[in-house]
């Protein structure tokens, strides 16, 4: 950081202050290492929940290993591959977003975080267009479910749990979408500097978080049933 | 500033691997490998997921220890979750009494 | 108002002055108003709970069940068990102490997120709106456990909101917690390293490690009871496919550790009160700590055996009972450190302390009975018995109620600014422990007998215990009034107190009662170990006043 | 008076309640003593007789004590109810078979000469009792207190109990597990009768042809028998000396054919074929209730020990290559 005198910074400290620490805090490293173990914890939080339904897919699939196989060739593999490929992606401008925002370079962080933003959502699109075939397919686990194969009961098990599993991530992914569109709006006016831009790293981290459970849902419920005899 | 700032190039180099684990995921989800599928893959998603914590989530560069400790708590509570869960369900049935 | 001249000079604004108008507290972000809107929500939900508890004992004075109907009576010991569980021993401690009293004790202004904080109160709100509109549209009969497929295929009440109501407490606690976690990390006074942390702290700590960690999967389990009802899949049911036992996993994962989230922060208020009435530093203070991290790590070890005979697989039995035994170690620590901290102290056996000698000998009662259920062989008979049921009580209402009851005490002239009547507080609690023991002591017999819980009529040679128990209950209940009296009486009439009334060592004590909005006029610095009693004035500042005991 | 103590009626029921004295003696022990203690402080170092605390703050030696010895005597609770639990859990060989269904909110028992009983159960004494339990609607658990045994009646899986009373007499059956609104009304009772009188009461009922004899009418009016024929040329596989051996899968696994495969076999053909048959059979889903599919159940089992008819292979030709488990 290039020196600076005394009373700039002074001021500086102050016009930033008064936008940012909130007055519990001693000072803005210790503000924001606290939002950064918050959103931590919170992933923590959020590892969990994934996880309870990741039990029962693991449960299950380990009881009818088949009807899994069976249902998954009902996947679009494309589709899927896609949306992996998307997400990867969104994460890669994401961690670019932040790299910015530590340069304090605003274009860059806004083109960056619009361009994340906009591959959610075209995951979000492919995802919907995913869910509308199988809506045509008859294999939304309602009365409406049909299987012809072997073992319809856990076949249907496996929809449910894709639906259950692919459906809270959309939620998180809906909710992470928003969070960038509110933080393209404050960094197109200036809002977050060198020294403060948690939200940006915060709303990062739970960016990289819903990536990572997609990367898992990938190959539990897409490519389970290539192989299938 | 305070936090160490990553080489672009870095995150460019993460990303492509992830692509590529990505692309060899699923190519050799079309390869029987039987019981090893499903490790195959899980490894693969682990190693994944791993970049993206390490790097994208800047975990390698975070002298915070308290969020390594989460970090891996988390993980941990997981493991601990599943691991207890599924001893119960694999080990049904050993005694060859029925709900034992 | 001013009752006692001597501290009018004290002109400061406190936070419960700080402002006025309901806008002002519905609005706070104020740790400390949050603790007592905490504590007016909490209190509600104990008497609607402490209503239903009534209704059963009444019911289950004679055997043949003539007061309510068979289904009325499931519904009063579902709502009691949920009211009580979610809404008032969950949040009990934490919220109303634990917000208190954390930054207070470690010498914060506030916690890391008010606004989240207050957010969480808001989130409890609607949770217990909910919860409060299912038991007006009719209840919920599916007993607190919703064990499927029972609550997903069975009942006709209104399951789908209720569980929805536990899932959005859930996220309250949650929010709670993390906002605990991190003021702990990162908002402790220059000078407060772990090692110097209260035991309070450390306890709220390990809970609010807990709640992060398992609430999510009450909320999952919760939330796919009522996507099953609504879609009618089958996760749980196995006539559709699915698998009960995977809902009692998923339901115990969190609802057992869920036992140690109430009983923690009880733990913790104890040893804050048994050392200022010992004058003693706690007894093995590391071992203290480390005791309370040791039962938040055991405690999730341990969830199957609450399913001894539900039908898993011997082996895994076998492990958690094993487990169950490592969760009972750093227990026993605690009781035996809590007494070793009385050697040689200077006792004073005020109400506080009262309920922490009670506290000790209840929990010792219910931790021992845990032995028993850990014992595999033992718990196949009792288990779902009224064994079970006074072994939960006498944790959590022996345990935790009276932990609360006497933190409340103990901190109410920090809260108040003014002192609750002595002898009063000390009628209650003797009322209190006493009426506890009768009404469930007996429940521990009747269980052995063959005594199931949950039956709406029993057998008659039950009745004789039952009786007893029906007549602890009405002792119980006007033990538990007493307090809300005459707590209401002395914020009018209680004489006002100083900083320290107790003497007592902490952060929290070396600020003006009630403290000013930002706890303290300038951040403290700490330079002395927790419990610091040998430094302290050896007797009590409000016990040398003559007036305090006639009060 | 009333009671204190239950009645003991069961081989298990004396180990239960040894277990029970011990847990008391000791714990009730420690617990004494703690409070004997606290008192005795309360007593000499109350403020007025000890003003001045000293400050004992921890005494490693002591703390580790009481880390290890409570541990070790945790060790024998955990040891001796394991041992019980594992007891329990292990019927022994030549146990008198009975089947449980349980229902909101009645018990429905059966015994393998086609005795039927409602809310009752007929057992001999001094005989190992072994009971399958399921369960056609929720969870139930059945409960004898005086046997001092339990377990819960699942539904869509068998669970076990068995017992040996030693006592006459007619004991409390209880359900355990809330299942609903006449949950405290599902109570029957296990009535146990001594060896002669036993006899009479299952002469004096067993007209209706025995289990087994049931589970085979209805195997011929199912039409199970059109395809599961006893030689090898039916589309399903044999039936005959099936039951208790593995079984080969069209997966290359194999599993035991037990009650619950079977079960889950009838309900739903799909999910574990035979190795070198066709997933034809239709699901009995619906069709068969729980008494009747356990009397299947009991058929199928009557069939591993022909008697007069000749074994015959129960697996159709298979590829070599897919190395049929062999019995051990």
């Amino acid at each position: 950081m290039p020196e600076i005198s005394q009373s700039a910074a002074l001021s500086f400290r102050e016009a930033i202050d008064r936008h940012s620490l909130h007055e519990h805090f001693a000072d803005l490293p210790q503000q924001r290492e606290a939002a950064k173990l918050g959103m931590w914890v919170f992933l923590a939080t959020e590892v969990m929940f994934f996880g309870g339904m990741i039990l029962g897919y693991i449960a299950y699939r380990n009881a009818y290993p088949a009807a899994f196989q069976a249902g998954s060739v009902h996947m679009l593999f494309v589709a899927g591959t896609l949306n992996t490929a998307l997400l990867i992606t969104a994460s890669l401008f994401v961690a670019l977003a932040v790299h910015a925002a530590r340069e304090g370079r605003r274009k860059a962080l806004v083109w960056c975080l619009a361009i994340s933003m906009f591959l959610g959502v075209c995951f979000l699109g492919v995802k919907g267009y995913e869910y509308y075939q199988h809506y045509l397919d008859h294999k939304v686990p309602t009365r409406t479910f049909q299987w012809d194969g072997p073992d319809p009961r856990h076949a249907e098990m496996f929809f449910v749990l894709y639906f259950f599993l692919t459906g809270f991530h959309a939620l998180h992914m809906i909710i992470g979408v928003s969070i960038l569109a509110f933080i393209i709006y404050f960094a197109q006016r200036g809002r977050y500097t060198p020294e403060y831009h948690n939200p940006v790293e915060n709303a990062a981290l739970y960016w990289h978080f819903v990536d990572i459970v997609w990367i898992f849902l990938y190959p539990m419920l897409y490519l389970v049933g290539h192989t299938h005899v | 500033m305070a936090e160490k700032t990553v080489r672009i190039s870095t995150y460019i180099w993460i990303w492509a691997v992830l692509m590529c684990l990505t692309a060899l995921t699923a190519g050799i989800s079309f390869v029987n490998l039987h019981r090893w599928s499903t490790v195959v893959a899980f490894v693969i998603a682990t190693t994944k997921a791993g970049l993206v914590v390490t790097f994208f989530m800047h975990l390698w560069y975070e002298k915070e220890k308290t969020i390594w400790i989460w970090a891996v708590v988390s993980a941990l509570w997981l493991t601990i979750m599943l691991v207890f869960t599924m001893g119960d369900y694999l080990t049904r049935g050993f005694l060859q009494v029925p709900g034992k | 108002m001013a009752t006692s001249p001597q501290l009018e000079t004290v002109e400061s604004a406190d936070y419960l002055n700080a402002e006025y108008g309901v806008k002002s507290w519905l609005l706070t972000t104020d740790h400390k108003r949050i603790a007592i809107l905490y504590l007016a929500s909490i209190t509600f939900m104990f008497f609607i709970g402490a209503l239903f508890a009534l209704v059963i004992r009444l019911e289950l004075l004679v055997p043949d069940g003539t007061l309510v109907q068979a289904d009325t009576y499931n519904k009063m010991f579902t709502m009691h068990g949920l009211v009580m569980i979610f809404f008032f021993l969950i949040p009990s401690i934490p919220t109303v102490l634990g917000n208190f009293l954390i930054p207070l004790m470690i010498g914060a202004k506030d916690v890391a997120f008010p606004k989240l904080n207050l957010m969480s109160w808001y989130i409890f709100i609607v949770g217990a709106g909910m919860f409060i509109y299912t038991i007006l549209t009719g209840g919920l009969d599916t007993g607190w456990t919703f064990y499927t497929p029972l609550s997903t295929s069975f009942v006709s009440s209104s399951v789908v909101i209720g569980a929805l109501s536990i899932f959005v407490v859930g996220f309250s606690s949650i929010l709670t917690s993390l906002n605990f976690i991190v003021t702990v990390h990162k908002l402790r006074a220059p000078g407060m390293t772990w090692g110097r942390l209260p035991l309070f702290v450390w306890a709220s700590y390990a809970t609010s490690v807990i709640i992060v960690l398992g609430t999510p999967l009450i909320a999952i389990s919760m939330a796919l009871v009522a996507l099953e009802r609504i879609f009618g899949i089958g996760f749980f049911d196995p006539l559709l496919g699915g698998d009960p036992l995977l809902f009692q996993h998923l339901f115990w994962f969190y609802s057992h550790p869920a036992v140690y989230v109430m009983i923690l922060p009880g733990m913790g208020i104890i040893s804050e009160i048994i050392t200022c009435f010992s004058r003693k530093g706690v007894f093995g203070y590391w071992s203290m700590a480390l005791a309370i991290l040791a039962i938040a790590v055991f405690g999730f070890l341990v969830w199957a055996h609450h399913m001894f005979v539900a039908g898993i697989s011997v082996y895994s039995a076998l492990v958690f009972s094993f487990l169950s035994y490592f969760v009972a170690v750093p227990s026993a620590i605690k009781v035996f450190n809590w007494t070793a901290t009385m050697y040689r102290g200077s006792l004073y056996l005020t109400t506080p302390m009262l309920y922490a000698l009670a506290f000790i000998g209840l929990f010792t009662i219910g931790g021992m009975t845990g032995l028993f259920l850990a014992s595999l062989g033992f718990d196949v008979h009792v288990t779902d018995s009224y064994f079970v049921v006074a072994h939960f009580h006498y944790i959590m209402v022996g345990g935790m109620v009276t932990a609360f009851l006497g933190g409340m005490h103990f901190y109410w002239p920090k809260i108040s600014g003014r002192m609750y009547p002595e002898s009063w507080g000390q009628v209650a609690a003797a009322v209190i422990f006493i009426g506890f023991n009768l009404t469930f002591f007996p429940q521990f017999i009747l269980g052995y007998l063959g005594m199931n819980r949950r039956y709406w009529h029993y057998a008659p040679q039950f009745q004789v215990l039952n009786v007893l128990s029906t007549a602890g209950a009405s002792i119980l209940g006007i033990g538990y009034l007493l307090p809300l009296g005459y707590f209401a009486w002395s914020l009018r009439y209680g004489r006002r107190v100083g900083d320290n009334p107790w003497t007592a060592a902490g952060l929290e004590w070396k600020t003006p009662s009630p403290p000013p909005t930002h706890n303290f006029p300038e951040t403290p610095v700490v330079t002395w170990e927790a419990y610091n009693y040998a430094e302290l004035p050896k007797d009590i500042e409000i016990l040398r006043e003559e007036t305090f005991a006639g009060d | 008076m009333f009671p204190l103590w239950p009645i003991s009626a069961s081989t298990m029921a004396r180990q239960v309640d040894g277990l029970y004295i011990f847990l008391i003696v000791v714990t009730g022990t420690v617990t004494l003593f703690i409070c004997a203690v606290m008192l005795i402080f309360i007593f000499r170092y109350r403020h007025s007789k000890h003003p001045v605390a000293e400050q004992v703050t921890g005494s490693l030696p002591l703390e580790l004590t009481w880390i290890v010895v409570p541990l070790g005597v945790f060790m024998i609770f955990f040891i001796w109810g394991a041992n019980i639990y594992v007891a329990e859990a292990t019927p022994p060989k030549d146990s008198l078979q009975i089947y449980v269904v349980a229902k909101q909110w009645m018990w429905k028992t059966q015994h393998e000469n086609g005795e039927r009983e409602i809310n009752t159960l007929h057992v001999p004494v001094d005989r190992d009792v072994r009971l399958t339990m399921i369960s056609q609607d929720v969870i139930h658990s059945f409960w004898v207190p005086e046997f001092r045994i339990k377990a819960d009646v699942l539904p869509g899986r068998y669970t076990t109990l068995w017992f040996r009373a030693n006592r006459t007499g007619t004991f409390h059956l209880f359900c355990s597990e809330f299942c609903g609104t006449q949950h405290s009304g599902m109570i029957g009772k296990v009535v146990v009768l001594d060896g002669a009188k036993y006899q009479e009461w299952l002469t004096n009922g067993g007209e209706m042809g025995s289990f087994a004899a049931t589970g085979q009418k209805l195997f011929q009016e199912l039409g199970c028998a059109n395809c599961h024929r006893f030689d090898t040329q039916g589309r399903g596989p044999n039936l005959v000396g099936v039951y208790g051996k593995p079984v080969l899968l069209s997966r290359g696994t194999s599993v035991i054919a037990d009650d619950a495969y079977i079960r889950q076999h009838i309900l739903n053909p799909g999910f574990q074929v035979v190795a070198g048959f066709k997933p034809i059979m239709p699901s009995f889903q619906g069709i068969v209730t729980e008494d009747q599919m356990l009397s299947l159940v009991a058929y199928i089992k009557s069939l591993a020990t022909p008697q007069q008819r000749e074994p015959v292979s129960n697996r159709p030709p298979v590829p070599k290559s897919a190395g049929a488990p062999e019995v051990q």
